[in-house]
């Protein structure tokens, strides 16, 4: 790996980093496959060994900052961290935060039970459909696909996505809205009892978000993120991934 | 968004809190009642029923309660409980909570009266119910009000809990709100909300209260 | 008070009187036997024989601690004696058995059998939340179930025999200790008793007072109300009473004509007793 | 994820609410008796400012203390205030709204003491500052314990509103291995976790009030 | 108790002796001309004089009411005069200005003065989370800084005096009322004071008590304890004051010798007063 540019964090305003020489990175903890606590209880995930990656590679420390999603705004204005970076959707964002180009791309999905019935989302007419407070695919459904989502007999919200899969379990929501590796990711217990619609809801990207204006920074991590695509390193990461719903064909960058 | 609309929809939110807060007071307060009965009775089982009860609703978060009331049925017992049972659970969770805290609060009411009081009442005859709910009760009421107004309070900004299972109540629709304009704006309207909400309660506990003050002692 | 206190035959005793025709005039309308009691080990009455018959005014004297208000309370029905017998106008509530163990009636004889007396508490148990008019009334209504209207004439003349006209409306804590106390009175008054129950009527009230609750009381007895009366009092004791009661360590140490066990005491104790008394005041 | 690792997250939480719990206590209490004097004062202008605090305090939501507290140096006043802020504006607004339900209580407990007692102590000569230390505070301390412990009670479950400002505590910890585990394990641990926690609080201010039963009245 | 008084010259009542020869036998102990005091407009004491004498004990009684807690009050400096002054052995605390106005000196001399006097409080306000022992010497260690060893001996004295012997470790709840009587006249007596004020020292105890009490303080004036008490009991303000003072709706309607006032009122006021009273009990 080529770690020439770490000379450029002694010069640390021309980081755009809050705190010289570290790079704090804000992130959902209850977010896997990208942001999450790991088996061995530290945190770890898709995003976050990227992170680590880019760190290593500009000689910065990483400094992981579990937030409360209610507070991201205000965590990324204040300078409490970095950046937001945790399959953070850039669709209908586009204009709050400085982004990285996509390099990622994704799906916002529906999950339903094996046996409800439901294969298309035209079957969700009329039935309860769930997803994450301030969450991607809430913002499509009051967006983009509004139209689809006055079918539903009900739009709910739930704080942690988690939840929301105990609820289809019981059978008191039809359907879950969620971004499709987080989906792989919660029904990987038990594939069989779940299905993904084919039918997407959208197709989206994931970027890395910066406070607006914090071109320096996010041109720093852009680079790194190329440079990492095209020595491999990604690649080998969608691989350990993969049982998890990641796969290197969705990645954009340095290809 | 317009004022206009972040304003109806945290109206809305407002409306659910607000049915949060009233179902809940009228079923845990007479709940609570029953809860010290048991706690007060002389039938030991019972009340170490009851204390356990109420230790385990004031020792462990509301958040997880809702999680068992809500997610228990079916997780504990297969039952499929239909999604209408959200909010039913939020109110069934709240009650129970609530009336622990209650519960405490009258019989610390009830233990404060004189004794004489009963003495007096059972030598003029009254039955043993009359002496409660003619001579007691009134006295434990004026006597725990104040008490009951801190929980009534606290149950006001306790309503947000209840997103833990999904009900958009007032505050979720503030953060919401406050997600989508990138803005505080809808959190300090929150805020205003429940603090106009609290001083509207303490205002009408503070009445009740003037009104039970024509005795003292 | 002295002003609305007529002499006459007011409403309370003359129904006092109606027991007194309907159970004849030799039942005594309190009678206890052998009654001991026990707090938690500690036996507190050690036999104790009182007798009261129609009419007459009991004063009960002894030092604190002497179980003046035990007796009171057992009679009352507040406690229940370990032994002994308990009657009021021939009718046991309690009575003794084989080894001298107490047996009551049933609850609801008991219950039915509250009517038959009053007691006027030391600090009168007033219900605070409830006004002059409501305590008086309240428990001929709803514990005796009697006619409105009655009961209200019976409250009326209460009110005015006990020197509280317009206090009607007025809860306990507006009035002063000496109004509480008459308040209290006619609480018990209200319901008919036969016999009337006082623990220290005086001892929360300040010497003016004092006087015109002894006045009252007074009047009462004039009225043939058949009293029992626990007292600091001595000078009191000796001029209400027709018969005293000296009580010490749990038992009766003396008992007789009001005058002479005040004036001329023939046990020892009695003696000490009042002598310090005399002496302090 | 073993059992051991889930048992030493929650144990590092465990910590963080522990430190929350301890600091806002050691901050709040005597800043509550502070607050409660303000409130007595005879200079009017400063009894309505702290008014106005405590019911600020109590009339909006913790969470909303925290956002203020920790994002208001940087949104109102410009400043950055850098990553190590986090814990202490979770103890900052932790103790500012504790200190206002703490001085309430202080304040009830004061004002209930019989006025004879200060009498009795200005009529021996005691000064004002001997009079509250020696006569009037330790009677006071006793008065409000079973309030005060009610407050702390409720400290120990509003410790997991940290998170709101960025604070992994315990709660949060319980939620994220929920969240990568698929189990309810850990809420059931956390709740257990609580329970406990809680049940030495009530024990300890048991013994505390047992302590000073040595007199009543 | 009486074995325990010793009709000596105890500790306190020498102190008193000391302070009696600093001052000159000639100047009244405290002196109140003039007093006036209203509350919110209601003027409840109408110009009060009142000297006392060293040695002497003074008795004021009257109806409730009448303002005699206050006076009370007023010269123990708990409430402020509006008008009159107040002097404690030669030393002005409050003069009254041309207009008659009350002016106080400096809150420093004020608190100096404090240990001149002693209250004993008609519902003794013993502080509850203080032992007997503690009660007694807190205030003459911590205000009056006197030497610890002094201060042991006294209250050693003091608590042999009142019959408290033993109790020394007790709290005030653990004790009887006329226990807390006693603790609460040792707490007053420890500071050396001048004068003593007692207000309504038996009001909250029962006969007996009331003895053992009116004997400690008989005894305090046989040992010349200059002492002012208000009193409900006749008997004992006749017999251990030297002079009275009746007091009624502010104002001193009759003083002087204590038999004369008691037995032989002038005033009608004072006849009715004292008849209602002697009638009573
Ligand atoms: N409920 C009780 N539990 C335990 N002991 C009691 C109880 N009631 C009374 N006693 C004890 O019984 C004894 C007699 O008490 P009682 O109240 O009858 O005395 P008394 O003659 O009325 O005294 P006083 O003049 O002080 O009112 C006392 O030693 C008292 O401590
Ligand atoms: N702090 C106060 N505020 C208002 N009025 C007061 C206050 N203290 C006393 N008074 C009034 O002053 C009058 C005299 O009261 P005071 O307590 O001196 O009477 P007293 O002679 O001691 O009566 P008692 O024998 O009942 O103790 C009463 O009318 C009383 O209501
Ligand atoms: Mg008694
Ligand atoms: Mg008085």
């Amino acid at each position: 790996g080529s770690t020439s540019n770490s000379n450029s964090s002694s010069d640390s305003s021309s980081d755009g980093l809050t705190t010289p020489g570290t790079f704090a990175v804000g992130f959902d903890q209850d977010f896997p496959p990208y942001g999450y606590v790991g088996d061995d209880g530290s945190f770890t995930g898709f995003d976050l060994e990227l992170a680590v990656e880019v760190c290593n590679r500009r000689g910065w420390t990483i400094k992981y900052v579990p937030i409360d999603w209610d507070a991201k705004d205000m965590e990324l204005d204040s300078g409490a961290i970095d950046c937001i970076w945790n399959g953070f959707t850039i669709n209908g964002r586009e204009d709050d935060y400085t982004w990285t180009e996509p390099y990622m791309d994704n799906s916002q999905v529906v999950v339903v039970k094996s046996t409800s019935g439901i294969e298309s989302l035209a079957d969700l007419k009329g039935k309860i459909v769930m997803t994450q407070a301030d969450s991607a695919a809430l913002t499509l459904l009051q967006g983009d696909q509004a139209d689809l989502a006055a079918t539903f007999s009900s739009l709910e919200t739930i704080p942690e996505y988690d939840t929301a899969f105990m609820e289809l379990e019981q059978g008191s929501v039809d359907a879950v809205a969620i971004d499709l590796p987080v989906a792989n990711y919660e029904i990987s217990e038990s594939p069989d009892a779940y299905t993904i619609l084919s039918e997407h809801l959208s197709e989206e990207q994931y970027g890395v978000g910066f406070k607006l204006g914090n071109t320096t920074l996010r041109d720093e991590v852009q680079t790194t993120l190329v440079e990492m695509s095209e020595d491999g390193f990604v690649k080998s990461l969608c691989e350990k991934y993969a049982d998890q719903g990641i796969s290197y064909e969705q990645f954009l960058l340095g290809k | 968004m317009t004022t206009q609309t972040m304003l109806s929809m945290l109206g809305q939110g407002m409306l659910v809190s607000l049915q949060i807060f009233f179902w809940t007071l009228v079923g845990s307060l007479p709940l609570g009642m029953l809860v010290a009965f048991g706690r007060l009775s002389r039938f030991k089982p019972l009340t170490w029923l009851v204390r356990a009860y109420i230790s385990i609703m004031r020792g462990t978060p509301l958040m997880l309660q809702l999680f068992v009331v809500y997610f228990g049925p079916y997780y504990l017992l297969g039952l499929e409980t239909g999604s209408n049972y959200r909010f039913t659970a939020t109110l069934i969770a709240f009650i129970l909570n609530y009336a622990a805290y209650f519960a405490e609060i009258y019989r610390s009411g009830i233990e404060s009266i004189p004794h004489g009081q009963r003495e007096a009442a059972n030598v003029l005859g009254y039955s043993r119910s009359q002496t409660f709910i003619k001579i007691i009760l009134p006295q434990v009421i004026k006597r725990v009000t104040p008490a009951i107004t801190n929980e009534v309070i606290t149950l006001v900004k306790d309503t947000s809990l209840a997103f833990a299972i999904g009900v958009t109540e007032m505050f979720t629709q503030a953060k919401a709100i406050a997600a989508s304009q990138h803005s505080m704006e809808a959190f300090v309207l929150a805020a205003a909300f429940y603090y106009v909400f609290n001083a509207i309660v303490a205002f009408a506990m503070e009445r009740i209260e003037k009104r039970m003050a024509y005795y003292h002692e | 008070m002295s002003e609305n206190a007529p002499a006459g035959t007011p409403q309370p005793t003359s129904a006092a009187s109606a027991g007194r025709a309907a159970t004849g005039t030799d039942v005594p309308v309190l009678q206890i036997a052998g009654a001991v009691k026990s707090f938690g080990g500690t036996e507190v009455l050690h036999g104790i024989d009182l007798t009261v018959n129609r009419g007459e005014v009991v004063g009960i004297i002894g030092p604190s601690g002497s179980g003046k208000s035990t007796i009171l309370r057992c009679a009352t029905l507040l406690e229940r004696l370990d032994r002994g017998s308990l009657c009021y106008d021939g009718d046991y509530l309690a009575t003794a058995g084989q080894d001298g163990t107490s047996s009551y009636r049933d609850a609801k004889t008991l219950r039915a059998a509250r009517s038959k007396f009053g007691l006027v508490f030391q600090n009168f148990n007033l219900f605070p939340h409830y006004t002059v008019w409501k305590n008086i009334t309240d428990a001929p209504l709803h514990v005796q179930g009697r006619d409105r209207d009655e009961v209200e004439r019976v409250a009326q003349d209460l009110i005015r025999k006990m020197g509280l006209d317009g206090r009607e409306r007025a809860v306990p804590c507006e009035l002063s200790g000496g109004q509480q106390q008459r308040v209290s009175i006619a609480r018990a008054l209200a319901l008919n008793p036969h016999i009337l129950f006082f623990d220290e009527p005086t001892s929360a009230l300040d010497p003016e007072l004092t006087g015109e609750i002894l006045k009252v009381i007074r009047d009462l007895a004039a009225e043939h109300m058949t009293m029992v009366i626990v007292t600091h009092e001595m000078a009191f004791a000796r001029d209400v009473a027709d018969r005293i009661a000296f009580m010490d360590g749990g038992v009766i140490v003396e008992e007789g004509d009001a005058r002479q066990v005040v004036d001329n005491p023939r046990r020892e104790r009695t003696k000490t007793f009042l002598g310090k008394f005399t002496d302090g005041a």
